[in-house]
């Protein structure tokens, strides 16, 4: 009965829909929320809305990982390998840029007891 | 040690000198891609050079007295190349970069006055720097043109291409030589300049001005006519161009009159010596441009003598005030020649040369029929006469005002050197007003193929309308005054000294010690009860720039919002314009 | 020789002149006031007398020479100023001088005085001074004007040509060019320190004006170039509007005739403040030069 | 074994280095090597130039591109390899011999400074967009933790700002990656742009937009880059004059390398790209006017001169081009100069506002010559080298008969001359007492005289390098050359 959700354009378009409203969701606490591991979150979360974009435009209903195994003969029906592999290095690369912003935050909180983009203004136009 | 590095400075000095005796070729230097500089010395040019090897040695020499301040030698011998690089530019490369280091550099000097406010230095870098960059305009445009930045005439120009480029490169050369309404900078920085690089400034700097003036004429077919055609007898286009030098010269005279500071005087009598030039190239005649030239080879002698005597002046007494000085003529005797004979010069009086150089502009006026503007030149040229007056009154004359006046002594003869050297060759161009154009004028008038002035010999000064001669006027009055002053002698009676300075018919009152004796300041002061001369004083185009200036910080202050530090702005804009750029092209039909 | 010869003359015959016609204007004067005046050889006597003063007040060398330098400049300019044409004599020098040139030198004994004045030390004295140089900052303007106008006319400076081309009463310059004459006629007036522009020197505005200072011996030279350039000024006027002279009585003619005019403007006119005279110059003489130059340059005949 | 001098070194070594730094640590060889390695990389740049001037040299790791990843060092990425490394040299020496703040000498910084380097490098070389990804992470990264590290709180607030607009960059940048993957199954440069026509006409918008506002906010344009003076402010004027002298130029190189690269006709793109350049190089120049803070005031004209090469190179015409990387360099030396000074500066006056340089000039006479000859080679001022890249960029504008730009470029210079000589002024204010920390080691002057005299020469004989940026704009224009370099002929 769900069957017609196997079709590749329309779980695509689920895709599309579902990373770009998760998009948006960062987006918004972006813009909007006004603590700065908060915003790191957002940040994390907009990252992940592309790699899931990615992830899931680049595979196709009924693509087998492509892992090379003994038995195999060609590669076929299998995903496309490289954008796995990419949303891995940019998942590890994110992780480092998350961590770097949240040990910065922590330690301006230590520093200064403020946690607010907002109350970010020792350095402005005088 | 610091010896050699003086007289090294002093030989740099006259490297100008050296250029105009041995320069003889051509160089070429590259510079990058098909743009190369050539340098080469052309009879115009040739004439400003001897302008500048007359005021460089003669600035030097006080300069380089103890203590030396050697980044000003150093930006000294910076401006020299750059002025000797400017006049020798055969191409325009090399013209603006001359023009540039000579800008810097002399901003750079501006800078060693303990004096100079922020206001001064900033109008003149920015006034400077905008002709600079108006020029480079003018130069992309012409590069435009041609297709190469040879100084050479236009070939077969339009006339929008030919107004373009005049007004470019006019507006630059105007700004430079200080016309109205763009002298602001002038009096400030003449005023607040270190006190011997005010004599160069006004000598030596404002005539590059004039030089690009001039050398603009030679870049349009015919010149100014070629431009609007004729009025009257003269160029339509050097019409306007004369009224403005007038106009400059009126206002600025007037400016000067009721300036109670000595070199603020002098830089407005700068601007109003400029303003005649200004005229002389806007008439645009060979007698015009011999007159010109003139003028500005008599401005350079006289305001160096000025300058220096005034820079003499300021250095022993430690006043500038015409209120404050006075009496002078007693203990600086030779200061006191040097600035008469410099404001005998500055009148245009004879027998000194001046006057020969306004001959030659009156009378290519009445060539022209431009006879207003020959009113309005007299006009100018007699209410400095005011200022020449004061000038030579209140600190030499009338009754010493402070301490600094009573007990200063000469000075030192760094200054005296330079001076006398200037009168003495002020005095002889006056003898032999015909040498400077025979000699110094009339190849350039040759090479700008116009017809030269020269006359029988060195004594007359002829043109078309009549002339005079240099040596009977000076014999004449030289043997009058000899003889006036014997028979005077030989008369029978006493001469008596009088016992005090306040031994004086006093309106029936006995005046003292405390009584204001001293007309220095005021002098001039009811020139305002004048109709006009009350609007010109009254008015100024300072208010124009400070608006400007504050318009300017408006739109920063404004502009700068943008850069207020919270970073959810920041992505805010991007999305935002993300956003608006997408919606656009969605609406214009794109996606 | 000659040259010498002929300086000599002029600097008599205007000397002479000089102090006639300044005799002949205090009578007349007086007479218009009804009074007797002095003799017509008062102001010889007076000039005498200040040149046999036994002691002369002295405050500096400069105030010495400045008297010495008006001096030098009055002589000079009589004999850059041609008396008579078509004649050996009374040339002076003006062969080697032109009009603009003569204008100038009337001006340089002037300022060399004023240097004597400001070196006295008398306020009031430099007060006069920048009066002076006011009034001659109002009235050059039309006064060269009109000048300009008649340089034009004749496309010289030289006082010679000028001359010569006025070699009828129909060719006088104040037929031909009736406007120049009016323009200049009244700056003249103010240039001979003539009422109602004589305030630089006015007893009452400014204590004793100028020459508060001078006594004695230098009083007497003032007096002397004073009479001096004016006689220069009227035989310049002459020249170049009332055809110049052929001789010496016609010389004098013309010139007691202009003298007589400027005298009789003079006597019925109020003395005006100085800034009233510069304003009326360049209201109503510089008015009426531009009006000149419109006609007989901007206009299409006058090409 | 041989080590085959390859652009790979490039990347490689300070790579390498920099995660060996404890070794270093320990030998006390961390700042002869921060110094060591990019003076090596320039002597290798250097080397490899005749080889480059002839062909591009491309370095295939693995497989041969289009499926596998290659770096490409040709005449215009030599030129930014060059003056990266340059720049590293001199910001290294400085920091060896300067004794500036430890916090800058020790192992931390060392990584950090090194992995600039080699993002920069590896931004500047790479045939690749997803190494070009990575590459732009490990200089972000490298560049957030620097600013952070002095760890007081202008310092930590400047990585903070760094490191969100940063990240918000590079997702836009990633996320235009994504998509031209997904359009193209390419990621190798060259491939990509062979494919490029081809995408539908509205993604190609989107993926140019999406670019546009991933590099813009790095290339630091107008209406994306208002977080630079923060950042510039707050770090230290060393790290500063890397940003503003390596890592923007890298950008730079990459935003025009793509849309030269991509589009067949640059000719829309370039239009709006010149009039961003323009609009930032105005509107910057006119907020420095009244910056009391040197450092801000630095960023501003930063700021305005990347608009003019902005302008310069959206043109795309040879002369300009050549003239925009001429001027790229030499805004990188005179920043350099500038921020360095301006770190000595710092250091002796406490303060970077204006009020307290009154007399700076006058008490340390060598620095206050040298501010003054970097403003002035800035504002283009001739005869300093500012002004030859100038004079070529508008005489490139004036043979294509443009005039606005002209217009614009003075307009924006003489504003520039309204605030650095108002610097100026201030930095010659006569002032009696002025309280001067002890003089610092005067070995600190050598890289920035080094400099100073670079921009002397390159002022007044620009025609010793100028073929090398006529190359270079070749190489950068000559989309069809590069293609067929990476593809093979049949392309």
């Amino acid at each position: 009965m769900l069957s017609f959700l196997d079709e590749p354009r329309v779980l695509h378009g689920i895709y599309v829909l579902g990373s770009l409203t998760l998009f948006f969701i960062g987006l918004y606490g972006l813009l909007a929320k006004r603590h700065l591991l908060k915003i790191l979150i957002s940040i994390a979360v907009m990252e992940l809305a592309v790699y899931l974009l990615f992830i899931g435009l680049a595979t196709s209903p009924g693509e087998t990982a492509p892992i090379l195994s003994d038995g195999l003969q060609g590669f076929v029906g299998m995903a496309d390998p490289v954008p796995q592999a990419l949303t891995l290095t940019a998942i590890v690369i994110g992780l480092a840029v998350l961590g770097l912003g949240i040990s910065l935050a922590v330690q301006y909180h230590r520093l200064t007891g403020k946690a607010d983009v907002a109350g970010l203004t020792e350095l402005k136009d005088v | 040690m610091s010896l050699i590095l003086k007289l090294f400075f002093f030989a740099v000095s006259l490297s100008p000198t050296a250029l105009l005796m041995g320069w003889d070729g051509h160089l070429t230097w590259t510079l990058l891609d098909g743009v190369g500089l050539s340098l080469t010395l052309t009879p115009l040019a040739a004439f400003f050079l001897l302008l500048l090897a007359l005021a460089a040695p003669l600035v030097a020499l006080p300069m380089l007295r103890r203590p030396a301040d050697w980044p000003s030698l150093a930006l000294y011998a910076a401006l020299l190349a750059g002025m000797q690089l400017l006049l020798l530019a055969g191409d325009f490369v090399s013209f603006f970069i001359g023009w540039e280091i000579m800008t810097w550099s002399s901003y750079l000097l501006l800078l060693r006055s303990p004096r100079t406010e922020m206001a001064t230095s900033q109008s003149y870098i920015l006034f400077n720097l905008a002709s600079a960059f108006l020029l480079l305009a003018g130069i992309m445009v012409f590069y435009g043109l041609t297709g190469s930045f040879d100084i050479r005439p236009l070939v077969g120009p339009t006339q929008p291409q030919q107004l373009a480029l005049a007004l470019l490169f006019g507006l630059a050369f105007l700004i430079k030589v200080g016309t109205l309404p763009l002298h602001i900078w002038v009096p400030r920085s003449y005023d607040e300049a270190p006190d011997i690089f005010s004599a160069f400034l006004s000598a030596a700097i404002s005539k590059m001005g004039v030089y690009g003036m001039i050398l603009l004429l030679t870049l349009f077919p015919e010149a100014l006519t070629g431009l609007y055609g004729r009025l009257l007898n003269g160029p339509a286009a050097g019409y306007l161009l004369a009224w403005v030098g007038v106009i400059t010269a009126i206002v600025a005279t007037y400016k000067a009159i009721s300036q109670e500071d000595m070199k603020r005087l002098l830089a407005y009598s700068s601007i109003a010596q400029v303003g005649y030039i200004t005229t002389a190239v806007g008439v645009g005649s060979s007698l015009a441009l011999g007159g010109a030239l003139y003028l500005a080879l008599v401005h350079t002698l006289v305001k160096l003598l000025l300058f220096i005597s005034v820079a003499g002046i300021v250095l022993q007494t430690g006043q500038r005030r015409f209120n404050d000085l006075g009496r002078l003529i007693e203990r600086m005797p030779i200061s006191f020649f040097g600035v008469l004979i410099g404001i005998i010069g500055l009148a245009g009086m004879p027998p000194l040369p001046g006057f020969a150089a306004k001959y030659l502009v009156f009378v290519s006026l009445v060539d022209a029929r431009w006879l207003l503007l020959l009113a309005a030149m007299i006009l100018s040229s007699t209410a400095a006469f005011i200022y020449c007056y004061k000038l030579i009154y209140a600190p030499f004359l009338g009754h010493a005002n402070s301490a600094g006046a009573r007990e200063a002594k000469e000075a030192p003869w760094p200054y005296l050197v330079p001076q006398v050297i200037l009168m003495a060759l002020l005095f002889g161009l006056g003898v032999f007003p015909g040498f400077a154009i025979e000699v110094l004028i009339d190849p350039v008038l040759t090479a700008l193929r116009m017809a030269p002035l020269g006359g029988s010999s060195w004594a007359v000064l002829t043109t078309a309308y009549g002339g005079y001669d240099g040596v009977v006027l000076m014999s004449v009055f030289v043997t009058a005054f000899v003889l006036v002053t014997g028979l005077f002698l030989l008369l029978r009676g006493r001469m008596r000294r009088a016992g005090s300075p306040y031994d004086l018919s006093y309106a029936g009152e006995v005046p003292t010690e405390e009584t204001p004796l001293h007309y220095g300041a005021g002098m001039g002061r009811e020139l305002r009860r004048i109709p006009l001369v009350g609007w010109i004083l009254r008015h100024s185009s300072q208010g124009f720039y400070l608006g400007l200036t504050r318009q300017m910080r408006a739109a920063a202050g404004l502009l700068g919002g943008f850069y207020a530090g919270n970073p959810q702005t920041w992505i805010l804009l991007a999305v935002v314009v993300f956003a608006v750029v997408l919606g656009l092209q969605a609406v214009t039909g794109g996606i | 020789m000659h040259a010498i010869l002929d300086s000599l003359a002029m600097i008599g015959v205007s000397y002479i002149m000089g102090f006639l016609f300044y005799g002949f204007y205090r009578q007349l004067n007086a007479r218009v006031q009804r009074r007797w005046g002095p003799s017509i050889w008062q102001n010889f006597f007076d000039n005498m007398k200040f040149f046999f003063k036994s002691e002369t007040l002295v405050h500096g060398p400069m105030f010495f020479f400045g008297p010495m330098i008006i001096m030098a400049g009055a002589f000079t300019t009589v004999l850059f100023v041609p008396f008579l044409k078509d004649s050996n004599w009374l040339q002076g020098y003006s062969q080697y001088g032109n009009l603009i040139l003569i204008i100038y030198l009337l001006v340089v004994g002037p300022l060399g005085n004023a240097l004597a004045v400001g070196s006295s030390g008398n306020p009031f004295g430099v007060m006069g001074v920048t009066r002076g140089l006011t009034r001659l900052m109002g009235l050059e303007v039309p006064f060269f004007l009109g000048l300009g106008l008649v340089m034009l006319q004749h496309e010289t400076t030289s006082v010679h040509a000028i001359m010569a081309a006025q070699d009828g009463l129909a060719h006088w310059g104040i037929v031909t060019n009736p406007i120049a004459f009016c323009v200049i006629l009244l700056p003249f007036i103010a240039s001979q320190n003539g009422s109602p522009f004589d305030v630089v020197g006015a007893p009452v505005e400014v204590y004793a004006g100028p020459r508060v200072e001078f006594g004695g011996r230098l009083l007497g030279v003032l007096m002397t170039q004073n009479m001096m350039m004016s006689i220069a000024k009227l035989v310049l006027v002459t020249d170049l509007f009332l055809g110049g002279a052929t001789n010496i009585l016609v010389l004098i003619l013309k010139a007691f005739a202009l003298f007589v005019l400027t005298t009789a403007v003079s006597m019925v006119f109020p003395r005006l403040r100085t800034e009233q005279a510069v304003d009326f110059f360049w209201k109503v003489p510089l008015g009426l030069g531009v009006l000149g130059v419109i006609l007989t340059v901007w206009l299409p005949w006058s090409a | 074994m041989t080590m085959p001098l390859t652009p790979v070194w490039f990347i490689a070594l300070p790579l390498l280095l920099a995660f060996a730094s404890p070794l270093w640590v320990r030998l006390r060889l961390l700042m002869p090597l921060l110094v060591g390695t990019p003076a090596a990389l320039l002597a290798l740049a250097l080397g490899l130039l005749p080889a480059v001037r002839t062909a591009p040299l491309l370095e295939t790791i693995v497989i041969a591109p289009p499926l596998g990843i290659h770096l490409q060092l040709d005449s215009a990425s030599w030129l930014l390899v060059a003056l990266i490394n340059f720049a590293g040299v001199v910001v290294g020496a400085f920091l060896w011999l300067g004794e500036t703040e430890p916090y800058l000498r020790e192992r931390r910084a060392f990584i950090l400074i090194l992995l600039l380097i080699a993002g920069c490098n590896g931004m500047v070389l790479t045939g690749d967009l997803f190494n070009l990804y990575v590459f732009l992470e490990i200089a972000g990264v490298s560049a957030y933790a620097l600013s952070a590290l002095r760890r007081d709180a202008p310092a930590l607030e400047a990585g903070l700002k760094y490191l969100i607009i940063g990240s918000v960059a590079a997702i836009f940048f990633l996320f235009a990656v994504v998509l031209i993957y997904l359009q193209t199954g390419n990621l190798s440069l060259a491939a990509v742009a062979r494919g490029f026509s081809e995408i539908p006409g509205p993604m190609q918008m989107l993926i140019g937009l999406l670019m546009l506002i991933g590099l813009g906010i790095k290339t630091e344009l107008f209406p994306f880059n208002f977080w630079v003076p923060d950042i510039y402010q707050g770090s230290h004027p060393a790290v500063a004059s890397l940003y503003s002298g390596i890592l923007v130029k890298a950008f730079l190189f990459v935003l025009f390398h793509l849309v030269f690269l991509f589009l067949a006709d640059p000719g829309v793109a370039g239009a709006w790209l010149m009039g961003l350049g323009a609009i930032t190089m105005l509107v910057a120049e006119t907020v420095a006017l009244r910056q009391e803070d040197l450092r801000r005031m630095l960023a501003y004209s930063s700021l305005g001169q990347i608009g003019l090469i902005t302008l310069a190179l959206g043109f795309g015409v040879e002369s300009t081009t050549a003239g925009g990387l001429f001027h790229m360099v030499n805004h990188t030396l005179v920043k350099l100069l500038l921020f360095l000074t301006a770190a000595i500066l710092l250091r002796s006056f406490v303060s970077a506002r204006i009020a307290d340089f009154a007399g700076a000039g006058r008490a340390r006479p060598l620095a206050g010559a040298l501010f003054v000859l970097g403003a002035l080679a800035v504002m283009g001022l001739p005869p300093l080298s500012g002004f030859a890249s100038k004079l070529w960029i508008l005489k490139g504008f004036a043979e294509a008969g443009v005039f606005w730009p002209v217009a614009l470029i003075l307009l924006a210079a003489l504003i520039e001359a309204g605030y650095y000589f108002r610097w100026i002024k201030v930095l010659y204010e006569p002032r009696t007492e002025v309280a001067i920390e002890p003089s610092e080691g005067r070995w600190a002057y050598l890289p920035i005289g080094v400099v100073a005299g670079l921009i002397v020469l390159l002022g007044v004989a620009p025609f010793l390098v100028d073929d090398l940026f006529i190359e270079g704009a070749r190489s950068l224009l000559d989309r069809t050359a590069t293609l067929v370099a990476v593809l093979g002929a049949g392309s």
